[in-house]
């Protein structure tokens, strides 16, 4: 069994009002950065668990964000590749 | 003794490590005769966090020996975690204030939200229950960026740590001055209700009873915070950014119910929490109260990352722990309470019969001192006092030649331009972001004068409030520290409650500066004045020192937070009018008193002259009235005069319910050599502002106290208008504009366009 | 009847609601604490207000896993009626008794303050006691009260009159001037198919006595006494 | 010049307390997930913005990272490959 570390992007489902996204976008604007056309604010989780290897790392995280990390009414996830630490 | 040496890889002790550990070579000879040979660096830092201004107080405890402590009512005096007064029917209530300026001024959401969880802790360590918490914040002016980012983050830091733990927040102050530009002061004040017999100091006793740490892991966070209170905000702060802290408000209402538990359990001795400098403060400070020795084993420490070295474990300031002592044998009780809300404990030491305070690493000996020493050695200073020569000609100042400003020809252009300036304007936008009805006993929230809290269970009800005018004691420390607690009184008589008992935060710059030595000395002596005047004494307080930026020391900010009892229900009073035709009685006298006022430093920006003189049997005459007639209920609302002055506390009594505008109708008469100007916007002291059905009434109760009142006009439909006729000048203006401009003025400040970027984090080093 | 009142860790409601039981109504309450699997013999359970586990990571999403949910859950299936206010509502969404979810308030600023509702359907458990189009003053206090579905399940709930409350203005009409969060529909409170669970950003438990403000709250409470006693 | 989409993980910097990463992690053993051994919870931030290629793309991003999304004080941040929408 190796730890490793699993980052999860779990982000809000397209098309529901992001008010968080939407104020970050306006302060950039004033900020001086006028070409930024769109943002999004979600949540980046980081989980290190022990597998037998990366495969079984990811699967296991998926249960997490189908169990507890997402909330399937509102939000979409995604995880990135299983890196042994 | 036992043999201490140094620490494989300790640094050596040298004069530099010894300055940056803020010790002076004076203080450094101390601990060296105090030990009888050179510190290690484990004894270095926990003699540097100990001797810290934050924890000994060094340069203000001769003068707070001064202050009045005892009244039949006052259980527990300063010296305890929190003081307590009696509330009759077996009830008690427990109260302190606590700053938090450098924390909040490095990182104003955390700062600010730490501070709440270190008070709270004050509190239920003495076994209350918390049920209230207050504030007072000082930022510079909302036009700056950083101004905005300091006080929206403070807010919020205040309003997620206290709604998450379900403590209700009820009131404060907030003061927007440039004074506080570079260095914003944060004081959170918390009240607590006990059975009496609950009632518990932090006090080690019983050879051989364990010492336990509880709740979060101690971690590499806020290593020096004691220190870092202690000096002043430049740039070298920048670099020490590793030392705020992250709360957790979730941990603390499970500390919060557990440590309630466990006072209730009889199971243990004493709690104290882990504030400031840490595990060495609260294990010291816990000996040193029961006259006992102690050991404690860092090697036991439950802690967050690995490799922790003894100095680290002991002078972090990780928050939400506690340092429990128990009755030997009783450990597994203990754990099993603390178990039952999901909290660590560890047994980390002992008391013992030889009166030493000694560190161990497993079997190592790291640090030693003997006895109580460690605390009681602490130095002492009284420094040189000297008034800023400055200052007393500003004072000296002769304000009522100013001319007024074309405007002014209008005074109500006047008055808009005072109820939508931040100081004075609506809160709203802070307080309603603080959950102030959890726990159902807010009979009045913030907005009104002070906060009015039902006791269950009684017909009683308690008032509190947080008072200070930071511009006052500049240009007079001595008057400025009397009005802090009168004004503080009068908020809660206004409510109908009677002034019980103080805590104070003292907000001052370098105390090493004679002028500000002066300052302190003088306010403190004021204050002192006025607590024995109004029968309120000193139960606790804190003193927050070196509140400088490049720019200079903060205005000396006593600030004041005061507890009152309502003896009936019935008798609480709210401060807006409420029905048309009501008499409008002003008790107290009018002087030509425009020094220090709102009204220059907004509309002159003159900081001047002398602040308004406070004649402490005249406060206590008045408010002694007060209250006689709110209790012959003849009294529909009653409002102090502060900010702004007459014309101003007139206003906010008609547009401080939103829900229930009014308009009036005033005519103050011959104003005999009063200005207009003097009659509106000074700050006169020991005035209210009264509405009655039954005018003659109150006019008969204050004749009994010899205090001045009359009939000034009457409150009108709002429909009907805001007219005030003094002397030779009328101020006409319809009731919505004033709410517009005393409502509006903060939201639109902090609109969203407004917001701050990381540029706002760094504090402005002006000078530099 | 009696009352059982849910403790998760971060609870800080379950207090008030037992004294709005024990107190303005005389009935029976007791605490259920989070880890037991047992109701007490609970007629109704309410999922009280708070921070349950800090609210971290989303409002009510660590609570719903509490053991004492198998029980609450099963309760409701039976059709016993659950009162879910504020993190009780949140939890509610989380745990599927309820559709929809809460997400942080539009303004993304935590919100307190008294603020008017108007009952949507006075025909539930829960509202018996109120008038259809009644308008009432609640206190909200909370940071994620925004009600989130999609739109075919706020058509489906509004079509079935489970709408219970609507944050109204001072017209009484439900527009973006009175609605506190920016919650879909301006909803406030909804209620389950089966009229059994109800979910509720205003906190009716502080709204019993004069004193404190307003005692709009009592009818609630009053409804449900009177029609799970009959 | 072209829309990128640039994604932001902005992390509570190793060291201080990460209470929301801690209750999460405790709900996941309780869960039945006894390998996790370490959770951190932070943001994730997805901006799209104008640039001329992906380089200029990510220090742009990079900018507002330093001015606005990320607390300098208690916070990390790292910039994923800018990719073109
Ligand atoms: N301004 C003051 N007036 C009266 N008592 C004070 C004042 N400042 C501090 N004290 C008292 O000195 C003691 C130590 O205070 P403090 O160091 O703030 O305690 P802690 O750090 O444990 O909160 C307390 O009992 C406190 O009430
Ligand atoms: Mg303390």
């Amino acid at each position: 069994m190796t730890v490793f570390r699993v980052g999860v992007h779990i982000t809000p489902r397209r098309g529901l009002l992001d008010p968080q996204g939407k104020a970050v976008e306006g302060a950039l604007h004033s900020l001086g950065f006028p070409g930024v056309s769109d943002v999004h604010v979600g949540r980046y989780v980081v989980i290190e668990t022990r597998a037998a290897d990366a495969g079984a790392a990811a699967d296991s995280v998926r249960g997490m964000c189908e169990r507890l990390l997402a909330n399937p009414v509102t939000e979409d996830f995604e995880i990135e590749t299983a890196a042994p630490t | 003794m036992a043999n201490v040496n140094p620490r494989p890889g300790d640094p050596a002790i040298t004069p530099v490590l010894v300055a940056e550990h803020g010790l002076t070579p004076g203080e450094y000879e101390k601990l060296v005769a105090m030990l009888g040979r050179m510190p290690t660096f484990t004894e270095l830092g926990i003699v540097s966090a100990l001797w810290s201004e934050h924890c000994s107080y060094k340069h203000s405890r001769n003068l707070l020996k001064t202050l009045p402590t005892t009244a039949p009512w006052v259980l527990q005096g300063p010296g305890e975690n929190a003081g307590v007064i009696s509330i009759g029917d077996g009830l008690a209530v427990a109260f302190k204030i606590e700053s938090h300026n450098h924390p909040s001024a490095v990182d104003p959401y955390q700062g600010a939200a730490t501070g709440v969880g270190g008070i709270l802790r004050d509190v239920f360590t003495m076994g209350a229950r918390p049920v209230a918490m207050l504030n007072s914040l000082r930022f510079g002016s909302l036009e700056s960026a950083r101004g905005r980012y300091l006080f929206g983050g403070v807010v919020k830091g205040i309003g997620d740590y206290g709604n998450c733990v379900g403590i209700p927040t009820v009131g404060g102050e907030i003061v927007f001055d440039d004074a506080y530009e570079g260095n914003p002061l944060v004081n959170a004040m918390c009240v607590g209700l006990m059975h009496k017999e609950d009632l518990i100091r932090a006090k080690a006793e019983g050879v051989g009873n364990p010492i336990i740490a509880v709740g979060a892991r101690t971690g590499r966070d806020g290593i020096h915070g004691a220190s870092f209170a202690s000096e002043d905000l430049s740039e070298a702060s920048d670099a020490k950014r590793p030392r705020v802290q992250v709360g957790d408000p979730f941990t603390e209402k499970l500390l919060l119910e557990a440590s309630l538990e466990l006072i209730r359990s009889g199971h243990i001795v004493a709690i104290q929490d882990m504030g400031a400098a840490g595990l060495t403060s609260s294990s010291a400070e816990m000996a040193e109260r029961g006259d006992v020795g102690v050991t404690i084993d860092v090697a036991c420490v439950p802690v967050r990352e690995k490799g922790m070295t003894p100095y680290e474990i002991l002078l972090s300031e990780s928050q939400e722990r506690m340092l429990v002592v128990a009755h030997r044998g009783r450990e597994s009780e203990v754990r099993a309470i603390l178990a039952k809300w999901d909290l660590a404990a560890a047994v980390i030491g002992e008391v013992i019969a030889e009166p030493v305070y000694r560190v161990t690493e497993g079997a190592t000996v790291v640090a030693e001192f003997p006895g109580s020493r460690l605390v009681t050695d602490c130095p002492r200073y009284s420094p040189e006092s000297r008034e800023d020569p400055e200052v007393a000609a500003l004072r000296a100042a002769d304000v009522s030649g100013i001319a007024p400003l074309p405007d002014e020809i209008d005074p109500a252009w006047t008055l808009l331009t005072l109820l939508s300036s931040p100081t004075i304007a609506s809160k709203a936008w802070a307080y309603r972001q603080y959950d102030s009805t959890v726990r159902t006993n807010t009979v009045v929230g913030p907005g009104g004068d002070a906060a009015v809290l039902r006791i269950r269970g009684t017909n009683k009800a308690i008032a509190l409030k947080t008072d200070c005018n930071g511009r006052y004691t500049y240009l007079d420390p001595r008057v400025g520290g009397r009005i802090a607690v009168a004004e503080a009184a009068r908020n809660v008589a206004c409510t109908g409650a009677r002034p019980l008992a103080i805590t104070n935060c003292l907000n001052f710059g370098n105390p090493r500066r004679p002028e500000v030595f002066h300052q302190l000395k003088e306010a403190i002596a004021g204050i002192g004045e006025a607590c024995i005047a109004l029968s309120t004494p000193v139960t606790g307080g804190n003193v927050s020192l070196y509140n400088e930026s490049p720019r200079g020391a903060v205005y000396p900010t006593p600030v004041i937070g005061m507890v009152g009892l309502i003896d009936s229900l019935e008798h609480i009073t709210r401060s807006t009018f409420g029905t048309a035709g009501d008499s409008i009685v002003l008790i107290g006298d009018t002087g030509d008193e425009l020094g220090g006022s709102e009204y220059l430093a907004l509309v002159h920006g003159v900081v001047a002259g002398a602040p308004p003189a406070c004649d402490l049997k005249r406060e206590r005459a008045a408010i002694d009235a007060l209250l006689d007639a709110i209790a012959s209920g003849h009294v529909a609302s009653a409002h102090d005069c502060s900010d702004g002055g007459l014309a101003v506390a007139l206003a906010e009594c008609c547009i401080g319910d939103q829900s229930n505008p009014t308009g009036l109708d005033v005519h103050l008469g011959d104003l005999g050599d009063v200005s207009p100007r003097g009659a509106l916007f000074g700050e006169s002291q020991g005035r209210f502002v009264v509405s009655s059905p039954a005018p003659a009434s109150v006019m008969r109760v204050a004749e009994r106290y010899g205090v001045p009142a009359r009939v000034i006009g009457s409150v009108r439909p709002a429909e009907d208008g805001f007219h005030i006729k003094a002397g030779e000048s009328e101020l006409d203006s319809d009731v919505a504009s004033l709410a517009a401009a005393y409502h509006a003025a903060i939201p639109a400040l902090m609109s969203s366009e407004r917001l701050w970027s990381n540029a706002a984090r760094q504090p402005a080093l002006v000078n530099a | 009847m009696k009352f059982g009142i849910v403790t998760f860790p971060g609870s800080n409601c379950d207090y008030d609601a037992y004294r709005a039981v024990v107190d303005s109504l005389g009935e029976a309450a007791v605490y259920l604490w989070h880890k037991n699997h047992d109701l007490q013999g609970s007629d109704v359970v309410i999922l009280p207000g708070g921070f349950s586990y800090g609210d971290y990571l989303r409002a009510g999403a660590i609570a719903r896993f509490s053991p004492v949910m198998h029980e609450v859950a099963e309760h409701a299936r039976r059709g016993g009626p659950v009162l879910g206010i504020c993190n009780g509502f949140q939890i509610a969404c989380e745990a599927g008794l309820l559709p929809g979810a809460l997400l942080r308030n539009e303004s993304l600023r935590f919100v307190s303050a008294p603020i008017a509702v108007r009952v949507e359907n006075a025909n539930t458990l829960f509202t018996s006691g109120y008038a259809d189009g009644q308008r009432i003053v609640l206190p909200i206090a909370h940071g994620d009260g925004r009600f989130t579905a999609d739109d075919a399940t706020l058509d489906e709930i509004e079509g079935s009159g489970r709408i219970v409350f609507r944050y109204v203005d001072d017209a009484g009409e439900a527009t973006a001037a009175g609605n506190p969060n920016g919650s879909s529909r301006n909803i406030a409170g909804i209620i389950n198919d089966g009229g059994n669970v109800i979910g509720m950003m205003p906190h009716p438990e502080r709204a019993l006595d004069r004193l404190l403000g307003s005692d709009d709250g009592l009818a609630l409470f009053e409804s449900m006494l009177a029609r799970v006693a009959a």
